[in-house]
This record gives structure tokens, C-alpha cells and sequence, in this order.
């Protein structure tokens, strides 16, 4: 459909099971035993794709995405004749989940990677200056490519997780002038400089009656009455997006400094990984 | 009724550097380059029942930003695998028309901003339209941006609700939109082009007025916690203004129309 | 469907409904009270869009569009080196009729368009050697897009109207040459040069039985069994265009010299209009 | 058989604003640059029943263009909710090959022009298919221009004509494709690419044969309406050659088909 | 359908006709009385379209193809700044079998295509390096579009067969190079050379239970396991693809020298018809 | 596990053509670049049941030829209409991701080489899977190509076979994929990036592996007929290595699940 955006529901549960999955976790009680505000199990291996210029596995649970970047030469915007670019793409592949059918991004893939997009621009985790080559001319692109290899829900904070470190991980090709061309010399690299103390990542809440919960599995995301992800950079607020439902003026006070908190223990996770490159390739 | 800067003359302006720092100034002042407070919204206009097509239609500016909103439905889905058995669904549309920006020709094709726009719009609708009320159909809001000064897609949700009272779409609540911003550490409401491109942060919200209930919520740029809240609590004061225009334009079209049934 | 023309059926009329419209015109009476050969109501409304280098809204009767003419910089074809180009888009969004799906022009709005174009094209409204900045390099390009915003019938003629009037109102931002690039200064500006004798506006005529009307209605253009519209600029034919069914060769012979009568009045409406130009958007 | 100027050597000249000052210079003497009469058809070639799989098919030259043209159905319509329930539909898809015009190659997929003379030429033909006998079905008309030297849109009618006829799909009439066009003053039929390019004026015209009517009209270009008029007279008589080619194709090949299966 | 390939049923044929047919063949009969490794009548017409730079009409049996170059310029890939480039495209226009749909190439048009492509390419057919104007900058382009116009089975052959007679037949314009631009010509013409000697052609090979046919029909490409296509250049071989089915290693040993056996009859055809340029568009 | 050239240091090579001349050189004495033997295969490593959504899924690497494959069904297809009657169909889809590939991002929107290899993909599995057991389903392959250095296909190929035995789908046989090269008039196996791309020719297989059948056969380049089957004979032997990790992959699995059962 060209561009219109269609309610969807997001999977057909029975009534029943629905109701009863409602009342658990309004006891607090999720399925997998973990606390309103625990994360799920996280594993991230950076810099195993060796075809590209940065990557990040992330498991969250269930869910696995893979980020890999790529650098390329491009021109600058007019109006930021001296920095470089960042494009974000996440898709969707049908191997990720059984509703998935084979297309180009749909409109859930667009939001997460514009998301995640804002919440890397805005954190100053790069420097974009330092993307520059020539002034006016010749500038650094950034393509980071997030793929979704299973999809159990929050594939915001897994997404931004791969694409954060994946960053973390690239290394840029040096840019060789000729005439008034520029080509990239892949041999040889020079890591990409980035502000790890504002490392950017988001944090995603969904809200089932008046129970907040953090990390929602897919389960927990078919059956929430609203959703909110929080890009939080140091200490500040970088993104908000929130999609399903409402959300009462309370929530957003309980959730916003909720994150920040939560902020800071993944944030340690996404440093440790960073430490420890991986060189096999491990899905 | 133009929302042209008063306090500076913008063609005297020679780099965005300097619109940027000259803005950063006047914030420390608690000021704005188009002389407004803080908290003041610039003018709005509300009109419904513009298009005799539609169902329902509505247009609202803030300032200079126009938006029109045409609401066709319940209606039969088409295709019909799209329906749902318990409720109707809603389809929304935001575009911009290609000459509703200043500078360069917007291609009419939906870029991936409008895609995202049409989708949290949409969201930001469905709490309140009463949608169980009218299985396997559709309701259909499509907004056309013919004039972008910032804050058209709240500018968009506060068209779409009338165009749906207008198209007596039953509703629990209306839905308003406003946008609050940063300047520096001064926070602002209903960003026009200038706070939005050179600013430091901006906050789209959608509330349900008589609810309280915030169903758009986004943000970007730099804000400490302690910021966004008091940017949410902005926008619910910025809301009363919008509901009350709001509410006037809805119920004149209603005397207005008792009048010519009588 | 790829490039395929196809039959439709305009609007499921009742057998006898569509009967009972026919034999009332056919006796020469419009349900709106007009004369064969009377338009509707215009309105015509120039410059209130802020954001175009020119624009113009027109209400035809219910039928409401509006046209924004940006300017831009381009490449001059390669047999008119020194000449600038127009180009004329038409759009139907879904806001405009109940039948409209969202998506690209398809081929009647294409068809509205590329008439408009030549329309306007072959009349001499336009010097487009005026639009030359460096021969064979930069031209000035003049996009005109026009916007259905409620369909009531005859689209040709509103949209002709409104895509001339935004012209006319028109100022070009003065082109800054700096080594091998030009840009635009779109503070400083000049009014875009037309030759207003020649304004090319067309004429619809839609024929029912043998009655020959001008200025259908939707409910007309639904029934009738012909249409035709007739691009006039001065005294010269510059465009035809019949779309559904067959004429005579009277009806030919009767409609030319009758659509470059009404042009006349037609113009006058429209010079009127362009010499007022309205500040506030009024759809 | 070729239709390549022989007035003047097209190779000598260097510029088209010679070719135009030529071109008007021979027509105030009344002459083409191909030599022919204002009135004079290029040569025509016609042949029907040229491809095996379709239910009907043609081939039509109008000096140096070729059209082929192609009839499937009556047929099932897919998807189904495009058919109609008292007649048959036409589906028409005029295309260009991307090397049938001089100079550069012409993209495959579809250009804006394309899509419009294809429903032109659908609604050039619907007034004379007798589609009321065919309730849902569809009646496909597939034409492709294998060299494009003017007037194709008419060729390409003609070649629709023929091939419909070669699948025996009942009609009123039969639709035949002239263009007419202008230089300076004076009015000739039948445009090759040069007269098409940098003459002052291009009519193309279908006519139904026996009942006289139009059912495709365009112009472009400046003409006075006398000048319409004498064009559309031009028309009508050069339809009457191509109309008797047509019928004695059609005609040869019910014979041929007659004498085989005797 | 997004990219994904989807088994299908070529032409539903009842059962027993499909079965009968089958034994026909498998006792080395074929419905139009050939031999097993006989082709069918071939007539090949060149440089009869004269819109085009080179050209040829083919027909096999009832399948008609035509193909036609359209010689451009282009920029070198930056890996071979010495050579030009040829791209060959295939086109199933629904004129061609009542189961073509109008649309963009499928899989089908595409695999044939570029296993013309392949065969033509890898033969030495064409001297890349003679397609050189500026090197690095400016190179010459050959798009060879090949239009299906009739579909009777065995288009791999037909097509390769076109493609590679209209490249024999074509001329290129000289290339006029002016400032940084180049621009071609296109009255002053010298033939492309070509190595007559590696001629590039398909050999399209069906099996039937265990009969092996050359050159089938489309009733027997419905009919049969399995297909395979031979690029053959000289006395090498430049292309394989396999489509349907499942061959043995005993199949391939007969087809590979069968193909090179078959080739140079075909060949001796091409050559002849090379040598008698057709005038006459005959389709 | 890496398969980094060990013969030669690639970072000093200045040139295609310099690399070529040593392969070339290599060859004669019968060696590779990478110092593996002509008929021997880089590192295999093989997973199955890797994503928990997918029915069936596996990981195969040639190499740093990295290709997951996932499966879904048999399940219902959509649209209807492409359902048949008589068995299930399959659906492959072969995709490479944008990162890789070495140099450039490639763009993730299919290119006319991944269309192509889709369907030789698709054609490789249809002969094993038992389609007539699952009428009016679809049998979904999708296959992403991680990294890619050289063979990508067969890879794919092996990892599809892998999936499908995952998701208990039957089979007649197991399909597996191998590369086979040619470079001078050394015939290699398993291409890397280096050989496919500087090398004289490129032969892709797929046989089943019991029934000796070959279900997937494509060359490009220049070979004596002797050469092919030279070729082939290389490729059943080194499908017998690959034949039997992957039964072991597939025998573990199964040990697994009857342990964890019990």
C-alpha cells in the first residue's frame, strides 16, 4: 500500500490466552522469570564480519540482529558542507519470523532504523567533523546495515545495541586523493573515533494495564497496551518514540529517569563486548 | 495572521551559524526570533467542512504551517484481507505537497520521514476513534502539508481530529498536537522552521484533552530528564488554547447546522 | 498493472438514474441551473502559497485545486540549448473523491497533465530562452505541480487554470554563478516574464445525445457519451484531446470556434484574478 | 519501399534549425521534404495473422514505422474485481522497443507518454468492439513500435484494427489512424519524424470508417480553427486508402482461409 | 513477488495428454517430425531495423525473436578503464503467449539474459579493449534488447542467436570528443569488430524420461524433466546453465560434445545470414 | 579456521593483473594462492537449528564464505491463486547481505544476479524435497549471505539442505553444493573470491549425493569439453566430504533431541 499507514494486529491471539497473559504480568510475573526491569541475557560479538567495516552480533534472548558498516565516499550536504554522513537501514528478512514476507523496509522497519538513526546523531557518540576529506567535496559516509536473523521482540534496544557497537568496531579505509577524485584505499585503516562516555542506546518499556515492564519479549509486545522507546546518550535524552497506545503524564515521569538508570548497566555490557573483538563468526 | 519573525529581520541573516547564535542569544533572554513567550502559540486558524467530497475535512494552520486533514469513512476495506473481525481498522496518509517547503522542490514521492509521520499519527489517533464501534471497515484520514513552517505533524493530528468530528466519526476524546523545543536551557512551545532546523531539541506530543492521555510522544536532540517533563507539562497548557479553538469550530459547525435542518 | 490501459466504469450509476440524468440534459437543463455554455462559479486565488515561487488555487464550482510552481536548476536538453524547461505534474490524492486510492499519477492524471503541459507548451505564454542562465549548462526548470483537492468535474479545465495562474504569479530567484555550479539566492527575486495575451487556458466540452455542454460536472462527465478539451491561446488551437467517444465531424466544427469564444470570457476572469493577489490561504 | 527524403540529402545538413528553415521553405512551394504531395500517405505495408500464438495479430507500416500489434480474448480478467458485469473490458498497452527510435536507446519500462496514447488508443478503439456480447471478459490489445518514424500512435491503431479483425473479435466499424500536421501554412497528413520534430503542429486522428466519426482526436502546436478544420478533412480522405488496404487484407486472408479449409 | 523464486506449473496440461506426449518422444518421435539432435527451421533476417545501430530477426520454428543494439556512451568499470561494456537485456512483451502479464523482466527473461550475456561475453566474440574512447573516462556501450515476439519453445537459443547476429551486423558512430564531453556522430559509422571465428551461440538441450532432444518446442519444454543450455565459442565451451530437473553425469558426458557437434552446424546458418543483410523488415 | 591466502602476502600485490600472473604462475606448478591442494575444499563449519523462529534453519561456511538459511512451512500460500493442486511449492529466496561483500556496501534491494541465483537455487532443491506430500502448501528457503568469498551459491545450497532436514521436511536425498574452477589448465574445487574472480572459468554444482544426480549446473569462461567433466568428476568427490558433515550435523541434531526427549 503506497504510503498509507494500516492498524495491524500484531498477531492473532485467543482471547483467552491473551487475558491470561495480561493478568500474569500485571502480578509482576513474566514468562521467563525476570524482573519488570531486568534485560534479558545479552551477548555481542563485534568486528566477526570480516567483509565489512565494522559489525556487531547482539543477541537479546531470543532476538539476533547483526549490524555491519560500511564506509564510502560521498558528497556533503549544503549545509554541513564539513561533516561526514550516517545512514541507518534495518531490515527485516523473512527468516527472522514466520509473518515476515520477502519486501523492502516496511514502515515498523523505517521507524526503528530513524530511531536509532536520531538516537546515534544526536548522542555526539561520532564526530562527524572528523568524517570530512575535502570541504564541500568529498566527505566519509557512514551505511550501517542492521538485518533482524530472529525477531522475539525489542528489536529497538537490539538494533541500536548492533549498530552502536558496530560503530565502536569501524575502522576507516584512508581516503586517497587523485586529481579530483577520491578513492578509498581499504588496506589501509584507521579506527573511527568515537565518544564512548556518550555512547548512544535506547530504552524500551512496554506498558500491560499499569504494569511497566523494560525489554519486552514478542509475546509481551502482542499483548501491551503501549510501547516507548528512550534514546538516552550519558545522562541525557537523545530520542523518544513512543508507538502503540497512551501513556498517562505519570508514566512518562516514572519511565524517563527509568532509562537513564538502565542506561548505565547496559551501557557497561556494550563496553565490555567492545574490549573484546571476536574473529568467528558466531550467529 | 503572519508569523514572519517581528524581532529580527531573517534577510539580513547571512549563515546559518548566525541565526543559530543569535537565537541561542535571545533564548538566554527568554526570547524568540519571531518575538513570541516561550509558551505562546503562534495564531491558528481551524476550518471544517472545506472539501464536499470528503466525509469530513478540516484545516488548521499554526503560523504559517497549513495542514489539511479529509476523512472518508467507515468503508468497506479494500483489499479485503486487511479488515479485522472485531473493529475497524485506520488508514492514515501524511504527504507534503512538493511546494509546501521553502528552497528546493519536495519530490511528491512518500520519503521514509512521511512514512514514518503517517505511522505515529495513526497511533496517535487510534486510542480515541471508537473503532469497535464499526467492524471490517476502514476510516481514512488523509492530510495534505500545504505550507510547512515546523510542526506540521502535530499541526496534522489536530486537522485530523476535527476532520473526524467533522465527519461524525464517534471519539472518545479529541486528540491535539503541539510541539515543544529547546533553545539553550529555554524551553518553548510550537516550534516554527527556524527553532526546529537550529534548535537543540524538539518534542512532538499528541494529548487527549479531557483524558489527559499522551498518545504522540517523540523527542530528539539533547534534553536532561528534568527538561523533557517540563516540555510535557508545557504541552498539556499549550493543549487547552488548541482544545478550546478546537471545540468552538466543532460546535459552531453544529449550530450551523442545526440552523439549516431547522 | 504495468502500463496497461484499461476500461473502467467512472461510477456505478442505477440503469435508471443515469437514464433520467440524460434525458434532462439532453433537454438542455443542468441540475445546477446553468446554460449549456455557462461555466461554474471560479475562484481564483494567486500567491497565498507562501513556500512556492508562485501558486494559485481555483475553485471551479465544487472542484478545488491548487498548483505551486517551484523553481529550480537543471540541465538544458541538448537540441534547446539556451531554452529553460517546464514541467507539469498532476496529483489525485485520496483527500479529493472517495474513489481515489493513494499512489502514483496513473494515467488519467497523467494524461490532465501532459495536456496542461502542452497547453501551455505551444502558446508563446512562456519565453523559455528567458529561463537560459549559461547556455548548454543552467537553465532555470519550472516544476508546476498541480493538487486535486475535492473533484467535481472537469479537472482539465481547473487544473489548466490554476498551473497558468501560478505561472503568472511567479518570481524566478535570482541564479548565482560561482565557478562551475550556480545556486539560487531565492531572497532576491524578479517576476517570471509571460505573455499574458497568449494565456493558454483549455475549454471541456462533454456531449450527451447531442447535446453539447462545456464545464461538466462529475454527475455529467459520469454519463455523458463524448468529451472533449480544446487548448486555446489567443486566437490559435494549441491542444485537443478528446477522451471517451466518438464525435462527428459537426461536432468538431461546432465545438473549435465555440471554445475559442468562451476562451474569452475565460481569460478575462482569469486576468482579473492575477491582478489581485491574495495573501490568505482560502481553500 | 523507403521512405528516406529524396528532395534533399538529410546527411548535408548540419543544424535542425536548417532543417526547419528548409522544411518551411519547401512548404511554401507546397512540397515535402520526401517528395511527397501534402496529401500523400507514405507507403503502407499491412499484414495480419504474422503471429502464432496470438488470437489475432498485424503488422502496419507507414513508411519507415513498423507497429505490431497483438489480440488475446475474450478471456477470464485477472485480477477478477476488474471486470464488469454487461460488457467486456479492453486492456491496451502501447510500447516503444527501446531501439526503434534514432539516436539514444529509449528505456524499456513504460515512459508517461507511452501510458497516455495507450488509453488514447483504448479509447480510439472501445466505440467500435462490440463489448456488450463479452460480459467479464477482457479483450487485449498489445502493441509494439519496432521503428518509430512519426505518426505511430496512428500505425498503431490501424495495426489494433487489423489485428482485432484477425481474431474475429466482432465490431461496428473499423478504426483507422491518420496524422495530420502543419507547416507554416500548409496542411499535410501523415507526419515522418522531421515534420513530426520541427513542423508547427501535429494532429492525430482515428476514424471509424463507415460511420464517419472521430474517436481519437489530439493536437499540439498553433493552428487557426479554419486550419483544424481542413485537417480534419485531410483526415477523412486519407482514411479512405488505408481503409481499402485494410479490407483487402482482412478480406485475402478470409479467401486464404477459406480456400484451406475447403 | 519481491524477489522470491516460486516453483510453478508451466501450463497445466491434463494428465493423460501429458503422458502420452511424454511416450511419444521418449520413442524418438517429436510432433513436428524431427530427428532427436535436428533444429527447426531457422531464418535469421540482419540490420532490417534501421532505427537501430545493428539488428536481427530471428525465428525458430514458430518462436520469433528480434534484437536490436543501440550503441551509447558510458563510464569504464574502474577495474577495466580500458573496456567498454555490453549489457543485453530480454524482454517477454505479453504480445508474445497468452500467459505473459505486461511487467518488468521475471526471472525467466533475467536468467536468459544474462545467460546469453555470459556465453557472449566469455567467447571473444567481441574485443572489449576496441570499445575504448578515453580510457578510464569514456567507453562505448552496446545494449543488445531482445523482444520475444512469439513464444514456441527454446528461447535461449533463439535469443542468443539474435543478439549475437545483431551485434555482427552493428556499426558504431564515431565518437566525437569535445572538451571533457563526448558525443557520438551517428552519421559517420565503422563497423564493431568482431571474431566471426568464436561466434557465441547457445545449444538448449530437454530430456524426456531418457530421450535427449535438441532445440524443443514449448510442448515439449512442458512436457520434459529436465533442460539444459550450452555456450559454445569455437571449440570451447563458455556457458552452461541447467534450469528444470536433475541430469546424470552420464547425461552431461553425451550433451557436452553433442553441443560442440551441433554448434558448428548452427554456426555455418548464422554466417551465411550474416553475409545477405536484409532490407526489408519481415516479421 | 581463517582461509587468508598463507602462499603469498595479498596486502602486497599492486594490481588484478599482478595477482592474476601469480595465480596463473601458481597453477602451473599445481598450487593455489592459499596454499590448499586443486581438488581440496577451505575449512567447513555446519549448525543447524540456529534461529528459534525459523522451522528448520542452518549455518554453512566455505571458508569466509559465510550462508544462513532459514525454513518455513510447509504453509499456507499467499496469494492463493499460486497454490497448486498437486504438491506444495517452493519458494527460495537467495540474498547477500550489504556488508558482504569486500569494497563497496552493495545495495539491499535484489539485483538481477541474486534474482537469477534464486531460482538455479530453487531448481537445485526441487528435485529432493517431496512437494506431492504437501498439497496447496509453499515450502519457504531463505537464504542471507553474511560474508562472501567466492562459492556463495553452493554454500547456499548446502545450508538450504540443512534447513529443510532441520525442519523435518522429507527428502528423497541431500543436495549439496561445490564449486569448480579452472585456472590456466588447473581444475580447482571450492573457489575463493580471488579464484572466482581472476581465474579462466567457474563451474557451479549441486548433486545429490545418493542418487548421483545433478540438480544444479552452470559455467561460465572457456573449458574443453574434457575440462567440464573433468570438472565434474572433482565435484562428486569433494560432494562425498561435505556429504559427510553434513550427515554428521544432521545425525548430532537428532541424537540431541532423542536425549533432551528422553
Amino acid at each position: 500500500m503506497y504510503s498509507v499507514s494500516i492498524t495491524t494486529q500484531p498477531e492473532i491471539l485467543p482471547q483467552l490466552r491473551r487475558e491470561s497473559l495480561r493478568r500474569i504480568i500485571e502480578q509482576g510475573v513474566r514468562s521467563d522469570g525476570r524482573g519488570k526491569f531486568d534485560y534479558r541475557k545479552i551477548a555481542i560479538h563485534v568486528g566477526s564480519v570480516r567483509t565489512a567495516d565494522g559489525s556487531a552480533i547482539v543477541h537479546l534472548g531470543n532476538t539476533k540482529v547483526i549490524a555491519g558498516v560500511k564506509v564510502g565516499i560521498g558528497v556533503p550536504f549544503p549545509d554541513t558542507p564539513d561533516e561526514g554522513a550516517l545512514i541507518v537501514n534495518l531490515e527485516m528478512p523473512p527468516i527472522a519470523a514466520p509473518t515476515i514476507e520477502p519486501g523492502p523496509p516496511d514502515e515498523n522497519a523505517i521507524e526503528i532504523a530513524r530511531v536509532v538513526d536520531r538516537t546515534i546523531r544526536h548522542s555526539g557518540f561520532i564526530d562527524f567533523k572528523s568524517l570530512c576529506i575535502v570541504p564541500g567535496k568529498h566527505v566519509y559516509m557512514l551505511w550501517v546495515d542492521v538485518y533482524v536473523l530472529n525477531h522475539d521482540g525489542n528489536l529497538y534496544d537490539a538494533a541500536c545495541i548492533a549498530a552502536t557497537a558496530a560503530l565502536a568496531s569501524t575502522t576507516l579505509p584512508r581516503a586517497v586523493i587523485e586529481q579530483d577524485q577520491v578513492r578509498l584505499a581499504r588496506e589501509e585503516r584507521a579506527p573511527l573515533k568515537v565518544n564512548v562516555d556518550a555512547l548512544p542506546l535506547t530504552i524500551t518499556f512496554a506498558k500491560v494495564g499499569n504494569t511497566i515492564l523494560v525489554d519486552p519479549t514478542l509475546e509481551e509486545e502482542n499483548v501491551c497496551d503501549s510501547k516507548i522507546t528512550v534514546g538516552v546518550a550519558k545522562d541525557k535524552i537523545v530520542a523518544i518514540q513512543k508507538t502503540d497506545g497512551a501513556l498517562t503524564r505519570d508514566n512518562i515521569g516514572q519511565m524517563i529517569p527509568k532509562a537513564v538508570e538502565l542506561y548505565r548497566s547496559l551501557r557497561e555490557i556494550v563496553i565490555n563486548a567492545l574490549q573484546s573483538p571476536h574473529r568467528e563468526l558466531i550467529i | 495572521m503572519s508569523s514572519q519573525p517581528t524581532l529580527i529581520d531573517l534577510s539580513k541573516i547571512t549563515s546559518p551559524a548566525e541565526l543559530r547564535r543569535i537565537m541561542h542569544d535571545l533564548a538566554r533572554e527568554g526570547k524568540r526570533i519571531d518575538g513570541r513567550a516561550p509558551d505562546q502559540m503562534r495564531p491558528i486558524r481551524m476550518e471544517v467542512g472545506i472539501l464536499s467530497n470528503a466525509d469530513g475535512s478540516a484545516l488548521v494552520t499554526y503560523g504559517d504551517t497549513v495542514a489539511i486533514a479529509a476523512v472518508y469513512g467507515p468503508r468497506e476495506v479494500h483489499p479485503r484481507h486487511l479488515a479485522l473481525p472485531d473493529r475497524a481498522i485506520l488508514r492514515v496518509r501524511y504527504h507534503m505537497t512538493p511546494f509546501s517547503t521553502p528552497d528546493e522542490r519536495k519530490r511528491p514521492e512518500p520519503t521514509r520521514r512521511e512514512i514514518e509521520i503517517s505511522k505515529v499519527i495513526r497511533q496517535a489517533l487510534e486510542p480515541v476513534v471508537l473503532l469497535e464501534q464499526f467492524p471490517r471497515t476502514t476510516i481514512d484520514v488523509f492530510i495534505e502539508i500545504l505550507q510547512a513552517d515546523g510542526s506540521t505533524r502535530v499541526a496534522s493530528i489536530t486537522a485530523a481530529s476535527l476532520a473526524l468530528a467533522d465527519a461524525g466519526i464517534p471519539m472518545k476524546d479529541l486528540v491535539l498536537g503541539v510541539s515543544v523545543g529547546k533553545i539553550g536551557d529555554l524551553i518553548i512551545v510550537d516550534l516554527n522552521r527556524y527553532e526546529d532546523a537550529y534548535g537543540d531539541g524538539d518534542m512532538p506530543i499528541a494529548i487527549m484533552y479531557n483524558k489527559g492521555l499522551v498518545t504522540l510522544l517523540q523527542a530528539d536532540g539533547q534534553w536532561s530528564p528534568e527538561e523533557i517533563m517540563r516540555g510535557v507539562e508545557l504541552a498539556y497548557k499549550a493543549a487547552e488554547s488548541i482544545y478550546r479553538a478546537a471545540r468552538d469550530v466543532i460546535k459552531s459547525k453544529y449550530v450551523e447546522a442545526a440552523k439549516t435542518t431547522q
